[in-house]
């Protein structure tokens, strides 16, 4: 971004240029080579976010330590402007959730991404935060964290490397890259009607109350021979 | 003198800030996604069905849908139905084989017990973990043709290993055969010890034994 | 009767309340706090900067490991053995390992022997730089020993891996031996590492042990004297930096660490200060061990042809096999009814035990103390709440 | 250190009234146990903590063991005179018993200062519903603390004299005690793409019954295309 330039060499808005689709990427990379950065406003907006993701910094368990480790000098999360693991979620962007996610540790969770300002992300790291891996089973594991908070990416792996966290923070930036200002196919943090928080769980006498949140999860019917 | 420990510190990260420029052992950062993720031999992350042909995967499973993974598995998440005919495989005996098997990589936990407890060296680690996805329900239960992985995908990423258990399965093989043509040879030799052997040896199948 | 004849109280912290002294102040830390080291909640009740009361709060990482090992095949849980302490996965697998062969009776090859030595001390490398990089953390220092401490770390991990298949859930031991045979190289490589280990810890020390800062932070902060100590069950470096000679290298001489020539570092005072210098010792000790075992190693299989993987069944009977992890006595109580599948298993967690005297530790002092007492003590939550 | 019978004539002598039983352990350990009366337990504790041949100053382990209500059958082979005068027949008779049910509680004590051990401690319950107090070793072994909170939690067994008996693993509203044999987990078995056993069978009634054909290929090997 040496030479910003956010119009067009005809004076029109560029998002206006980029939306009639009249300069395709290939052009655009040529005329970069040529020192003249092209861009839209969307695209700055998406550059600037995707490269600038600040996580919160909560570790559940196993792949929270592969989470410190890709923020350690060897894997070094920086390269990647997302090392900024911030203690509070009001400052956060992404949660990881990095580990096994308890029945007793659920409410927390969605309190704490209910607390979390838009827009928001979350990457489920690791078989335990998808689905409870090895210990879903159990009496005190919740299935998987997308039973009350919408999950963007999911990094299977047990742990994952930090190498695949990485990876899955990449394809988060993609995402985020990819996401329009207006329209109906705007952000969801831009859409006036999308919800930004979910109901916290309740401790009940047998399991969570609800046990899962209807409005954000549905398992696909899967028939099997009974 | 008070501070002369913090000093002494102090020391140490600046030795290591400006060796972090030009000395090797501090110079520790690996470019993840410009240079690949160096990976040793025995990495595991999760599980693939080798197959002894690369163009028909689904027909050359070394796989006989036998169920012991599915049931040693600790966190569960082999899925396997067998199939209801039989194929001939690499020495020609008839075997069952998966209609489905399924692996949800959501819940596996790479623990390698699968392999271990695998008599038929059909599934092996693979060393792929750039695998996230977007959709946990899709994109994380893998069936049967995402599973399967030639022979020469193993022998690629575990040479060692792979080598050794093709010298095994082609030993094998050839004991089958051997078997086979003398059970052959003594069925003909009894009643009518004129005609040659009618059955021939069945032919090991391609990519199998040796790259 | 007093049923605590020998035994010290803690600081006297008395409350006072007139018109000049505000209201008690409860404040809940965790379970998702920066300093917490995981999912682990206190509930502090502070007058003024002084905790008066703090209560430990636990079951926000219990993810049952016990019900799932007792449906699960002896040789299933045993992957499950790595994510209770997620640090020291090969110290784990062993203890468990340890456990199923004194209820079966299983004999252990001698080079396996040795090479669980070699990885129960490399893990105490792992675990022990690392508290250290987390105590620091908690004291202010912000990553830097951290990072240090995980550059050393990530060299063992690739040890680990090319061994084993993952960096840290192992999955290494097996009732009856270790499942695979590191080769030559191998063997140079972590000979290699051990010997530039001191000059790491000397690295370390210099820029950590002297500082005036620490001193003032952790010495005569969170004291414990050892009637108390033993009293409450503590074990590990936490029990030694006491003075209490308790080390079950020793004193069970389980594996073939009698074999070995190493002393067990105690300390005088029972602090945090202690608590740190344990660590850094018992780091030296660990590279004199693997010294010793890389020297002696023999040859020879690393599993008993006689052991089973599949279809193991012990007979019915109870056993309880413990030994020194990093973090302190880590215990697997196993009974069998003759089924695959254990009757009764139970985890002894030295992480969760050690945090007994948490609350007379920290009382008097302030909450940035209690965060540095946590530190000292150790914990993994994996293990607290299992 | 003495052996486990001595310990426990030693303990008689001193406590006419307890009861006192060795529980043999069968395995290949052989660590066996005292099983103690609830009673006594706590003078026994304080007794072996304090006596100057044991001091058994350090309680490592707590654990509580569920033994649900077992149905055993015992045979007995009798012979049985025929009345027709011939030689006698043998008859097995079985009995059905029912063995009632306990809870445990299993301490598993060492000494530091004399570095020897272990010796284990038994306490039983009268049943699993409503006899499931026992004495807390807590003011005995402060390291018993944390361990019984546990054991009540997941177990329900009640320890009288607990300094602060509460759950510590799951939330205060949880209302079961999910260690035991009996207990069922809540029903959250809607995805279940690999299941077997009984999680199969849980998963079952998640399965819609309009599509479910009676033994036809399932959706995931359709998904996988014709079988070849």
């Amino acid at each position: 971004m040496s030479e910003p330039n956010p119009t067009s060499a005809a004076g029109l808005p560029s998002e206006a240029l980029a939306k009639e689709g009249n300069i395709s990427a290939a052009e655009r990379e040529d005329l970069r080579r040529h020192g003249i950065l092209l861009t839209s406003l969307e695209e700055l907006y998406g550059w600037g976010r995707s490269n600038s993701i600040w996580p919160l910094q909560f570790g559940l368990a196993c792949c929270a330590i592969e989470m410190i480790a890709a923020a350690t000098a060897r894997f070094d999360i920086a390269r990647f402007g997302a090392e900024i693991f911030r203690p509070s979620p009001r400052q956060a962007d992404l949660m990881i959730v990095s580990g096994t996610v308890t029945k007793k540790m659920a409410p927390q969770v969605v309190r704490l991404w209910n607390q979390m300002p838009e827009p928001k992300y979350c990457i489920a790291m690791g078989a335990c935060a998808i689905s409870g891996g090895p210990f879903k089973q159990g009496y005190n594991v919740l299935k998987g964290i997308d039973r009350f908070i919408p999950v963007d990416i999911y990094i299977p792996g047990c742990p994952p490397r930090p190498e695949a966290l990485l990876h899955g923070l990449t394809q988060l930036q993609e995402k985020i890259r990819s996401e329009k200002i207006s329209g109906p196919q705007a952000a969801r943090h831009l859409q006036p009607d999308a919800a930004s928080e979910f109901p916290v769980p309740d401790y009940g006498a047998h399991d969570l109350q609800p046990p899962s949140n209807p409005d954000i999860f549905t398992a696909p019917v899967l028939p099997r021979k009974a | 003198m008070l501070g002369s420990g913090i000093l002494k510190g102090l020391g140490v990260t600046a030795k290591n800030f400006v060796g972090s420029y030009h000395d090797p052992a501090r110079m520790v950062t690996e470019e993840y996604p410009d240079t690949p993720a160096r990976l040793p031999e025995a990495y595991r992350n999760f599980p693939f069905l080798v197959t002894e042909n690369a163009t028909d995967p689904m027909g050359t499973l070394r796989c006989v849908a036998c169920q012991i993974c599915e049931k040693e598995c600790p966190p569960q998440c082999i899925y396997i139905e067998k199939s209801k005919d039989k194929k001939p495989d690499a020495t020609g005996k008839p075997q069952l084989y998966p209609a489905v098997f399924a692996i949800d990589t959501a819940v596996c936990m790479s623990c390698q017990i699968c392999v271990e407890v695998c008599p038929f060296d059909a599934i092996k680690m693979d060393h792929v973990f750039a695998v996230a996805a977007t959709n946990r329900f899709e994109g994380l239960l893998l069936n049967r043709e995402q599973l399967a992985k030639p022979n020469s995908y193993f022998q690629q990423i575990r040479p060692a290993e792979a080598g050794e258990v093709d010298t095994r399965l082609a030993a094998e093989r050839s004991a089958a055969e051997e078997k086979a043509r003398a059970a052959a040879a003594a069925k003909a030799a009894a009643p009518k010890p004129a005609a040659p052997a009618a059955t021939p040896a069945p032919k090991p199948a391609e990519g199998g034994a040796t790259p | 009767m007093s049923l605590f004849p020998n035994m010290a109280v803690g600081p006297t912290v008395r409350a006072v309340h007139d018109e000049f002294h505000g209201d008690l102040l409860e404040v809940s830390m965790g379970p998702q706090h920066p300093s917490t080291h995981g999912v682990f909640r206190m509930v502090v009740t502070l007058d003024g900067e002084q905790i008066v009361k703090l209560k430990p709060v636990f079951g926000y990482l219990h993810r049952n490991h016990e019900k799932i090992a007792e449906s699960t095949s002896y040789l299933g849980s045993m992957p499950y053995t790595d994510r209770l302490d997620y640090l020291c996965s090969m110290s784990t697998n062993w203890a468990y390992a340890l456990a199923v062969e004194k209820l079966s009776g299983q004999a252990v090859p001698d080079r396996a022997q040795y090479l669980r030595i070699v990885m129960a001390e490399l893990t105490r490398l792992v675990n022990h730089s690392c508290l250290v990089g987390f105590l620091f953390n908690d004291l202010g220092t912000s990553f830097t020993p951290l990072l240090y401490a995980f550059r050393e770390r990530e060299k063992i991990l690739d040890l680990f891996e090319s061994l084993s298949g993952s960096r840290m859930m192992c999955n290494y031991q097996r009732f009856g031996g270790c499942r695979v045979d590191p080769s030559p190289e191998w063997l140079a490589a972590a000979q290699a590492l051990v010997d530039n280990f001191p000059r790491f810890l000397d690295e370390y020390e210099t820029m950590l042990t002297g500082n005036e800062i620490m001193l003032a932070r952790t010495q005569g902060v969170g004291r414990l004297d050892p009637a108390h100590a033993v009293n409450a069950g503590l074990t590990g470096p936490v029990l030694r930096a006491c003075g209490v000679d308790y080390d079950l290298r020793k004193v069970d001489g389980y594996g073939f660490y009698p074999r070995f020539d190493f002393r067990v570092p105690l300390g005088a005072h029972g602090d945090t200060y202690d608590r740190y210098m344990m660590r850094i010792l018992e780091m030296r000790e660990s590279v004199k061990i693997l010294q010793q075992a890389f020297r002696d190693l023999p040859a020879g299989p690393v599993m008993d042809p006689k052991a089973k993987l599949r279809g193991f069944r012990p007979k019915a009977g109870e056993a309880y096999g413990r030994l020194e992890g990093p973090k302190g006595e880590l215990g697997f109580y196993l009974i069998s009814d003759g089924s695959p599948n254990p009757w009764r298993y139970r985890v002894r967690p030295p992480s969760l035990i050690n945090l007994t005297l948490l609350e007379e530790m920290c009382l008097g002092h302030t909450v940035a103390d209690a965060v540095v007492i946590l530190g000292s003590i150790d914990i993994v939550l994996g293990e607290v709440d299992r | 250190m003495e052996s486990l019978e001595q310990i426990r004539d030693r303990l008689l002598a001193r406590f006419p009234a307890a009861k006192v039983e060795l529980v043999v352990n069968p395995g290949t350990a052989a660590e066996h146990a005292l099983l103690l009366d609830a009673a006594h337990a706590r003078d026994i504790a304080l007794f072996l903590r304090d006596d100057p041949a044991l001091r058994l100053d350090y309680c490592s382990n707590v654990t509580g063991v569920d033994w649900p209500e077992r149905e055993i059958v015992d045979t007995v082979k009798k012979s049985v005179p025929d009345p027709a005068g011939g030689p006698a027949k043998v008859v097995e008779e079985k009995s059905k018993r029912i063995q009632p049910g306990c809870l445990e509680a299993v301490y598993h004590l060492y000494s530091m200062a004399l570095k020897h051990g272990p010796v284990i401690l038994r306490l039983r319950t009268g049943n699993r519903t409503d006899q499931v107090t026992l004495p807390s070793l807590t003011p005995v072994w402060r390291a018993a603390d944390f361990q019984e909170r546990e054991i009540f939690d997941l177990y329900g067994i009640v320890f009288s004299g607990h300094p602060d008996l509460r759950r510590i693993l799951m939330w205060d509203e949880f209302k079961d005690h999910p260690m035991r044999k009996d207990y069922v987990a809540p029903d959250d078995f809607e995805w279940e793409p690999t299941p077997h056993g009984e999680v199969h069978e849980r998963a079952k009634a998640h399965y819609p019954p309009a599509v479910q054909p009676p033994d036809g290929p399932s959706v995931a090997s359709a998904k996988e295309g014709p079988a070849p």
